[in-house]
């Protein structure tokens, strides 16, 4: 095996509490009875939508396309009736617009075939991953295709695979990576043909050895086909799976501030979007339906679920047996970075890789304090950055004046108030403090 | 359901590390020494540390009363306030400077200055310094002899004012090296009983090996780190080597790190959180300064020990210091910083 | 163009006006500032012996004044004294005396000088340099005061200064013909309150009081707790007499230093012991040259 | 404009509202210098005043001689003057009480509040109006001094004017230089609470 | 920071240019020093007859301003190889003054004077470590307050009326000394002390002002503000008046004004600093604005009575 990787500065290790679902393997859930999709699943100009009340949908339907800007096109998970063109609740935002499909049950599941993509041209193949709505499902949501066109001044020759899977409790892309690694092997092939290269590295953390070990036979399947595929696997640090991080850990290259991946010449995808690409090119699926991790103490039945995009909570209650009645807090994503949402009839988006039902014996629940200027929070963050200045400066009334310390370079991955013993909301005076520096 | 649940911002784990547990440990920590100090000076120590504490912890809670402030005492940083406090005035003061020092310490070192975290200055070193300034006779002579048995009684039987002596730092300033040796014995006894503990001096003063022992806990658990103390003892150290002994390269750095509160200042007042800075080579750097200055003190200056002043002389360069070596950005950003 | 000279004109007449003004204040001033000055160190000289406003200071009494200087003659050195001549009770003018390093005699020469323009220390370099010759340096060192009544001497009265803990202590002090001490005082200090500073205090000050000269030779401090008897006695709370018979008990020992500040009351026990010491040497050596050359001084 | 201010209202204007230690918070050096006793307070207030009066009714009554291109440096002479004048009287009249002040006798020549008044009053009003407006500063500092010299007197060495009143020495630190800073910061302090408790029952009673 | 790397680096060109250590002329002594309280050490040019050297009648030593006082010497040590002899006197040594060594019939040589005195630089460099810390202008003297609490909220606030400050005061002082030691003092015109050094810092700001504007516009715009401050601010007043009282010579004069310049610089950066952070704080409101920095400044002033009793040579 080779040596073990990571990025030298700053990072934690909160508890991983993986044992709760890595071992399970991937379930179908059932269709639920309705499913609620977001329009705005990606990062950039929301779809609209493309079909009205009542009208008839199968699965894999376009039910909304981007007119403009940034963005992929989006479609029915399963088939049904469009019930309604309207809102509904959103992890973040509260409510956005969504298009609701009541799910025909008797419907025959689509059959896909796979097909031979060799023959297809990088922009034919560019092109599919675009149609099939692919944006990048661990947790960013940013549209694929647009990764896949680097600037042309900053030539790419290394594309990385994320396996790190660094959030404590998920284990989504761990049970994909066993049990779909040569389709994330044929992935990785695609999109090295998309970019013109042939290097690929996929980096995992070394808390998946089996997933190390199935990557690495099906990596060195593709030996001889003008492919260098290889697995990397990393030291267990949160945020490993951070882009920039990622890509300092295995490369060691560093991207600069305010820029992505291709400056330094690398791209970074998650490995179930590449799975995705896999089935977008070769089984000509959209992305209709992802692995999701349900865990946490609250609920009774932590599981590994392959769901429909749209699928509301409450259904995922229902089928992982209920919650417990300790359950404090449900959180959508992981625990460092993820959304505590406040209801359960919330659907689950292309970017949802898990929802965590905890208790109070797993978050803390104390009340802030002043800062005690411990500087733990300076030792944690991966990106150089002052949180507990920041946090002073917000809570003097000065945000404004918090540029300085690097507050735009924070992509808020919570290390800093995880650490701090003070128990301050560092995340979300990082966030106010953005907002307030932008608006000067 | 809906509405019931808890809402909060990422991220939703947190480490078990908190304020309370942080500065209960310290408190703690400092416990062993002063158990053997009670074993070595008698109970008068214990009563002054009590008074300390809980005057502290009473100045704290009232004065976050009348500034409507939540009164956060159970915290345990106005304790460890008062136990440092009582780890740096003489044990056989009167109970009234404890309390006095209290004030000074807690209400204008701390709480008008905006509450904990935002004191410039080490309040417990603050109230020391008032004490000092206020009761120069007692702060400079009320030292108690060591006792070698019984010493737990030994105070309801003797009273404390007959029993006072001379600290092993003010003999050598102000006798010289020769006395020094002939009272406190030749440098290969000396190391081993001050180590331990055997001799006069403020509770923080007296058992090295307690108070390592304690720091080097507390850089086990990670809440202090290495910088800050070996750059401050390296410093003393050092320098008295350097410019110690009659000429130069002859002094004594061993004598100088175990004399005095060399020890307990570098492990557990440089290492406050609030009043030292929070990068790495900051650290190293306020060490350093501490570790100067307080030689500088010894040998030049009109106090025998140094450490108490040049940890305060170097509270307020923290956050300068902070403002130079802030921590190295990921990456600039392309065509450089702005 | 005639605005600046405007300006200037202002400028210049309030210049004038300003400086007419201070002037003036000074000339006034200067005389008062001199006497009152005079009278401060008489008070503290008077106060010395023992006498105040209420126990005036008799009419037989005298004060005169020597003045000691450093000659140095083409890289030799000598000791000069300013003496007053006359003889008995009254003095009329000034001698200097010159006095080798070894002791030896080696000239005198009369000054003109009035007395109240001796204490003027410019005036009095003049007058001396006119008396001895011009080419040599001469350098005022101290002053001393040999108080007289009728005609025997009842003590001498030295200022000195030497450094403290934290810059220099000037003090006064009266020293009766045997050299012992009758009283100290100490003028001006920079040391630290309620440490050194307490050297001002009559419990410290009063240790020195009726020490015999030959413990003064080899005064040292003692680092031991003052004995309240004797710290009543030194602050006069005590009658006179048993204060001085509690006095007489500790007259032989060393001086019990300040509690914290040792460094303090080693400084002025140590001033005080080499002010005597030089003193004695000097004076024994003045008398004996006066004695020697039969010169004419009131004391 | 001669009647425009009543010569109380001058007075009362340099004691309370505009004080120049607490309000004005200007000429803070003697304050914390050598405010440890009550008698420095005074010493050092009737120089002030001294100076201050003279000062104003100098300008005051100069003032349309004074070019305005040279103003302040014909300030800066007239205050100079006077402290010399004050300097060398009372280091001749009271060589004991002067010793102990050092300089900052000299150094009310740089005292940004007497130049101040002189700028913003004397140079603008009648004789008479400056007088009292000097005197109402001057007042005004020495009321300061005099307090905080009280305090600090009373506190540091137990007396008043120098007499012990107490017996003891309750805390020495209050005669120690660095407590200057400390008490004229309570004091500024306090005044600030009175003064926001009273505009507080003003509009208690308004409502 | 290159504001203070830049005086430091002032401060070491002030120590270069002054380190002209005490030249010996000829004989056997090359070097002396004080040793121990009651010691003097000699080291010999060639090596001497220890024996000879060892006796304490070869040596007559007298402070300066006492020639007819002998101070005894009870013991003479030599070093094995003749190079150096340290003397031992019965009583502790009054280092302050000069002492005057004469030896006779050592190394060849009938009789030969030397002096023996702490090291001139070493005292030059404690005039200036003394106004800079032990006796800092504004936390222990208590001087220059207004316009220290004035400017004292804004680091580059601090760091422009710091720089111009000192240049100012080292200017003016300059002036007054010159005018002090060769007008004042022979036409006794002591009594004019105060109007003409605040006269003399008046024009050296009018000085500064109209030079600053005419050769850097830029800097002018940054720093002109802080001059009118400069003759408020009693410092300024106070270090000449210390200089005539102390009668220092130039040097000494000059190592005060700088080192009365770099304390209030410090004292301003320190200050300022902290203030920075005090912006943030919860204060009480009736603390808000001067009497939280007047406490401050109280803990500063209490920080600053450890260098009391401080004597660096």
């Amino acid at each position: 095996m080779a040596p073990t990787l990571t990025f030298p500065k700053g990072g934690v290790h909160p508890p991983e509490s993986k044992k709760l679902t890595e071992n399970l393997a991937v379930e179908v859930m059932p269709l639920p009875a309705e499913l609620e999709i977001i329009l705005g699943q990606h990062i950039g100009a929301p779809c609209a939508a493309t079909v009205a009340k009542r009208a008839e949908v199968s699965e894999g339907d376009l039910i909304g396309e981007v007119s403009k800007g940034l963005g992929v096109p989006l479609h029915a998970p399963a088939s049904g009736k469009v019930k309604a063109v309207g809102n509904s609740g959103h992890p973040v935002r509260v409510s956005a617009p969504s298009v609701t499909i009541t799910v025909d049950q008797e419907a025959p599941d689509k059959q896909y075939q796979p097909r031979d993509w060799q023959n297809d041209t990088s922009q034919e193949l560019l092109k599919r991953v675009h149609d099939a709505g692919i944006i990048g499902i661990g947790g960013a949501g940013f549209p694929t295709h647009v990764k896949l066109k680097p600037p042309s001044d900053n030539p790419v020759d290394t594309l990385l695979l994320n396996g790190a899977e660094c959030e404590p409790y998920i284990t989504a892309d761990h049970r994909a990576m066993l049990e779909m690694a040569p389709e994330i092997v044929e992935g990785a092939k695609i999109l090295l043909k998309i970019l013109g290269i042939t290097n690929c590295v996929i980096g995992i953390e070394n808390n998946k050895p089996d997933a190390i070990k199935m990557m690495t036979d099906a990596a060195n399947g593709t030996a001889g086909d003008g492919f260098s595929i290889t697995v990397q696997p990393l030291e267990v640090k949160y945020p490993q799976g951070s882009e920039k991080q990622l890509i300092q850990a295995i490369t060691g290259r560093k991207v600069p501030a305010m820029a992505l991946p291709s400056a330094v010449g690398v791209v970074v995808h998650n490995v179930s979007t590449t799975k995705a690409v896999y089935d977008a090119v070769v089984l000509e699926k959209p992305l209709v339906e992802k692995v999701v991790t349900i865990s946490g103490k609250g609920i009774n039945r932590p599981a590994n679920l392959l769901v429909k995009v749209g699928t509301k909570l409450i259904d995922i209650v229902e089928f992982c047996g209920g919650v417990k009645p300790d359950l404090s807090r449900v959180v959508m994503g992981g625990p460092m970075m993820g959304f505590a949402v406040s209801d359960l009839n919330i659907p689950i988006s292309k970017t949802t890789s898990s929802v965590l039902f905890l208790t109070d014996e797993e978050i803390d629940a104390n009340p802030l304090s002043a800062c005690i200027r411990c500087g733990w929070c300076l030792d944690a963050c991966p990106m150089g950055l002052e949180p507990k200045e920041i946090g002073v400066f917000v809570e003097g009334n000065r945000a404004e004046d918090t540029e300085q310390f690097g507050v735009f370079e924070c992509f808020e991955c919570g290390s800093c108030a995880y650490v701090c013993p003070a128990k301050r909301p560092l995340v979300q005076f990082v966030r106010l403090a953005k907002m307030k520096a932008k608006r000067s | 359901m809906a509405g019931l649940l808890n809402v909060s911002v990422s991220p939703h784990v947190r480490s078990s590390e908190s304020v309370e547990k942080i500065m209960w440990t310290v408190v703690a920590c400092l416990v062993p020494p002063l158990l053997l100090s009670v074993f070595v000076f008698g109970i008068q120590v214990l009563l002054i540390a009590g008074v300390s504490v809980i005057s502290c912890m009473a100045v704290e809670a009232i004065s976050q009363k009348a500034l409507g402030r939540p009164v956060t005492v159970k915290d345990g940083s106005a304790a460890l306030t008062g136990m440092l406090m009582a780890f740096v005035i003489p044990p056989g003061v009167s109970f009234l400077l404890p309390i006095l020092g209290a004030v000074m310490a807690i209400y204008i070192g701390k709480h008008l200055l905006g509450g904990i975290g935002y004191n410039i200055f080490n309040p417990a070193l603050l109230g020391r310094a008032f004490l000092l300034a206020t009761f120069p006779v007692a702060m400079t002579t009320a030292w108690l002899v060591p006792l070698t048995d019984g010493a737990i009684f030994s105070y309801f039987n003797s009273g404390v004012d007959a029993v006072t002596t001379a600290t092993p730092l003010a003999v050598m300033k102000e006798q010289g090296m020769d006395a020094f040796r002939q009272q406190f014995g030749a440098p290969s006894e000396i190391y081993a009983s001050f180590f331990l503990g055997w001799r006069p001096g403020c509770i923080g003063e007296t058992s090295g090996l307690l108070i390592v022992l304690g720091g080097l806990y507390l850089m086990w658990r990670r809440y202090i780190t290495w910088h800050i103390p070996v750059s401050l003892l390296g410093t003393i150290g050092l320098l008295t080597w350097v410019f110690g002994g009659e000429t130069l390269f002859t002094g004594d750095p061993l004598l100088a790190i175990l004399t005095g509160g060399a020890l307990l200042g570098a492990f557990y007042m440089a290492t406050d959180y609030v009043t030292s800075p929070s990068s790495k080579t900051g650290q190293m750097v306020y060490g350093a300064g501490i570790g100067a200055l307080t030689v500088l003190i010894r040998l030049k200056g009109g106090y025998p020990e140094g450490i108490c002043y040049a940890i305060l002389l170097m509270n307020p360069l923290s956050t300068v210091l902070d403002n130079w070596f802030k921590p190295k950005r990921f990456a600039p950003p392309i065509g450089g910083e702005k | 163009m005639s605005n600046i000279l405007t300006i200037i004109f202002r400028l210049t007449l309030s210049c004038l006006i300003a400086g007419t003004v201070m002037g003036t204040t000074f000339v006034f001033t200067n005389k008062a500032k001199k006497a009152n000055e005079h009278a401060r160190e008489e008070k503290v000289v008077y106060s010395l012996l023992g006498y105040s406003a209420e126990n005036p200071i008799p009419e037989s009494m005298g004060l005169y004044e020597v003045f000691r200087y450093v000659i140095t003659d083409a890289g030799q050195s000598s000791i000069g004294y300013l003496v007053p001549a006359g003889a008995g009770d009254h003095s009329e003018g000034f001698t200097f005396v010159r006095i080798d390093l070894e002791g030896k005699y080696m000239d005198s020469n009369p000054v003109t000088i009035s007395h109240e323009k001796v204490r003027e220390q410019k005036d009095r370099d003049v007058a001396i340099a006119a008396a001895i010759g011009g080419g040599k340096d001469i350098r005022f060192a101290d002053h001393t005061i040999i108080v007289t009544d009728s005609g025997s001497r009842l003590a001498y009265l030295l200022s000195g200064k030497f450094p403290g803990f934290k810059t220099s202590i000037h003090i006064m002090m009266a020293l009766d013909p045997t050299y012992s001490v009758l009283g100290l005082e100490i003028m001006e200090h920079e040391e630290d309150p309620g440490l050194g500073a307490e050297i001002e205090q009559d419990y410290f000050k009063n240790q020195f009081k009726h020490k015999p000269f030959e413990t003064i030779k080899s005064i040292e401090v003692a680092k031991a707790p003052l004995p309240p008897e004797y710290f009543d006695a030194m602050e006069g709370k005590v009658d006179e007499e048993a204060a001085i018979e509690v006095m007489k008990q500790y007259r032989d020992q060393d001086i019990y230093a300040l509690t914290g500040a040792t460094i303090s009351s080693a400084a002025v026990s140590n001033g005080v012991r080499s002010m005597t010491k030089k003193f004695a040497y000097r004076l024994d050596i003045l008398d004996r040259v006066i004695k020697e050359q039969q010169l004419q001084v009131p004391f | 404009m001669a009647n425009e201010y009543s010569s109380f209202q001058l007075l009362a204007n340099g004691i309370l509202k505009e004080n120049p230690i607490f309000k004005l918070a200007l000429s803070m050096c003697p304050a914390v210098g050598i405010s440890t006793t009550v008698s420095n307070g005074v010493m050092l207030g009737i120089a002030v005043l001294f100076v201050q009066v003279f000062s104003s009714v100098t300008i005051s009554a100069l003032k349309n001689f004074i070019h305005p291109r040279i103003r302040i440096p014909t300030y800066t002479l007239t205050i100079a003057t006077w402290v010399t004048v004050i300097d060398l009287s009372l280091a001749a009249f009271f060589p004991g009480a002067y010793a102990k002040m050092g300089i900052f006798v000299k150094i009310i020549v740089a005292f940004a509040i007497i130049t101040m008044r002189l700028e913003m009053f004397a140079c603008k009003e009648d004789v008479s109006d400056s007088f009292w407006d000097g005197l109402g500063m001057g007042l005004g500092f020495m009321v300061g001094m005099v307090v905080i010299g009280f305090v600090r007197e009373l506190l540091g060495s137990g007396a008043v004017f120098g007499y012990d009143v107490l017996g003891f020495k309750p805390l020495l630190f209050f005669i120690l230089p660095s407590a200057g800073f400390f008490v004229v910061g309570l004091m500024m302090a306090f005044f600030n609470w009175i003064e926001a408790v009273y505009a507080a029952r003003k509009r208690e009673v308004k409502q | 920071m290159r504001v203070i790397q830049s005086f430091i680096l002032l401060i070491t060109a002030a120590c270069v240019l002054l380190s002209t250590g005490a030249a010996f002329g000829a004989g056997p002594v090359s070097s002396t020093a004080f040793g121990d309280e009651n010691e003097i050490i000699l080291k010999f040019s060639t090596p001497v007859d220890p024996q000879a050297a060892a006796a304490p009648e070869v040596y007559t030593v007298f402070e300066e301003a006492d020639p007819d006082i002998r101070l005894a010497i009870t013991g003479v040590e030599v070093a094995s190889d003749g190079t150096q002899a340290t003397l031992v006197f019965a009583d502790s040594l009054n280092t302050t003054q000069k002492h005057i060594v004469t030896t006779s019939g050592i190394g060849g040589v009938a009789s030969a004077s030397f002096s023996v005195a702490k090291s001139y630089l070493g005292y030059l460099i404690s005039i200036l470590i003394s106004a800079l810390l032990i006796n800092n202008f504004v936390f222990t003297k208590y001087l220059g307050l207004c316009v220290f609490f004035g400017t004292a909220k804004r680091k580059e606030t601090a760091k422009g009326m710091g720089v111009v400050f000192t240049i100012v005061i080292v200017v003016a002082c300059s002036m007054s000394w010159v005018l002090y030691q060769f007008v004042m003092k022979p036409f006794d015109l002591n009594y004019l002390q105060i109007v003409i050094f605040i006269g003399l810092t008046s024009l050296t700001v009018q000085a500064v002002d109209t030079i600053l504007r005419k050769v850097n516009p830029v800097l002018f715009k940054s720093f002109g503000v802080y001059l009118v401050l400069v003759i408020a601010n009693c410092i300024i007043i106070a270090v000449p008046l210390l200089m005539a009282s102390n009668e220092y010579n130039y040097f000494e004069t000059f190592m005060l004004s700088l080192g009365a310049g770099g304390g209030f610089l410090l004292a301003l950066y320190l200050m300022s600093s902290v203030s920075e952070r005090l912006e943030l704080a919860n204060i009480p409101p009736s603390f808000k604005g001067l009497p939280i920095a007047f406490i401050v400044a109280g803990q500063f002033a209490m920080a600053f009575l450890g260098f009391s009793g401080l004597q660096l040579f």
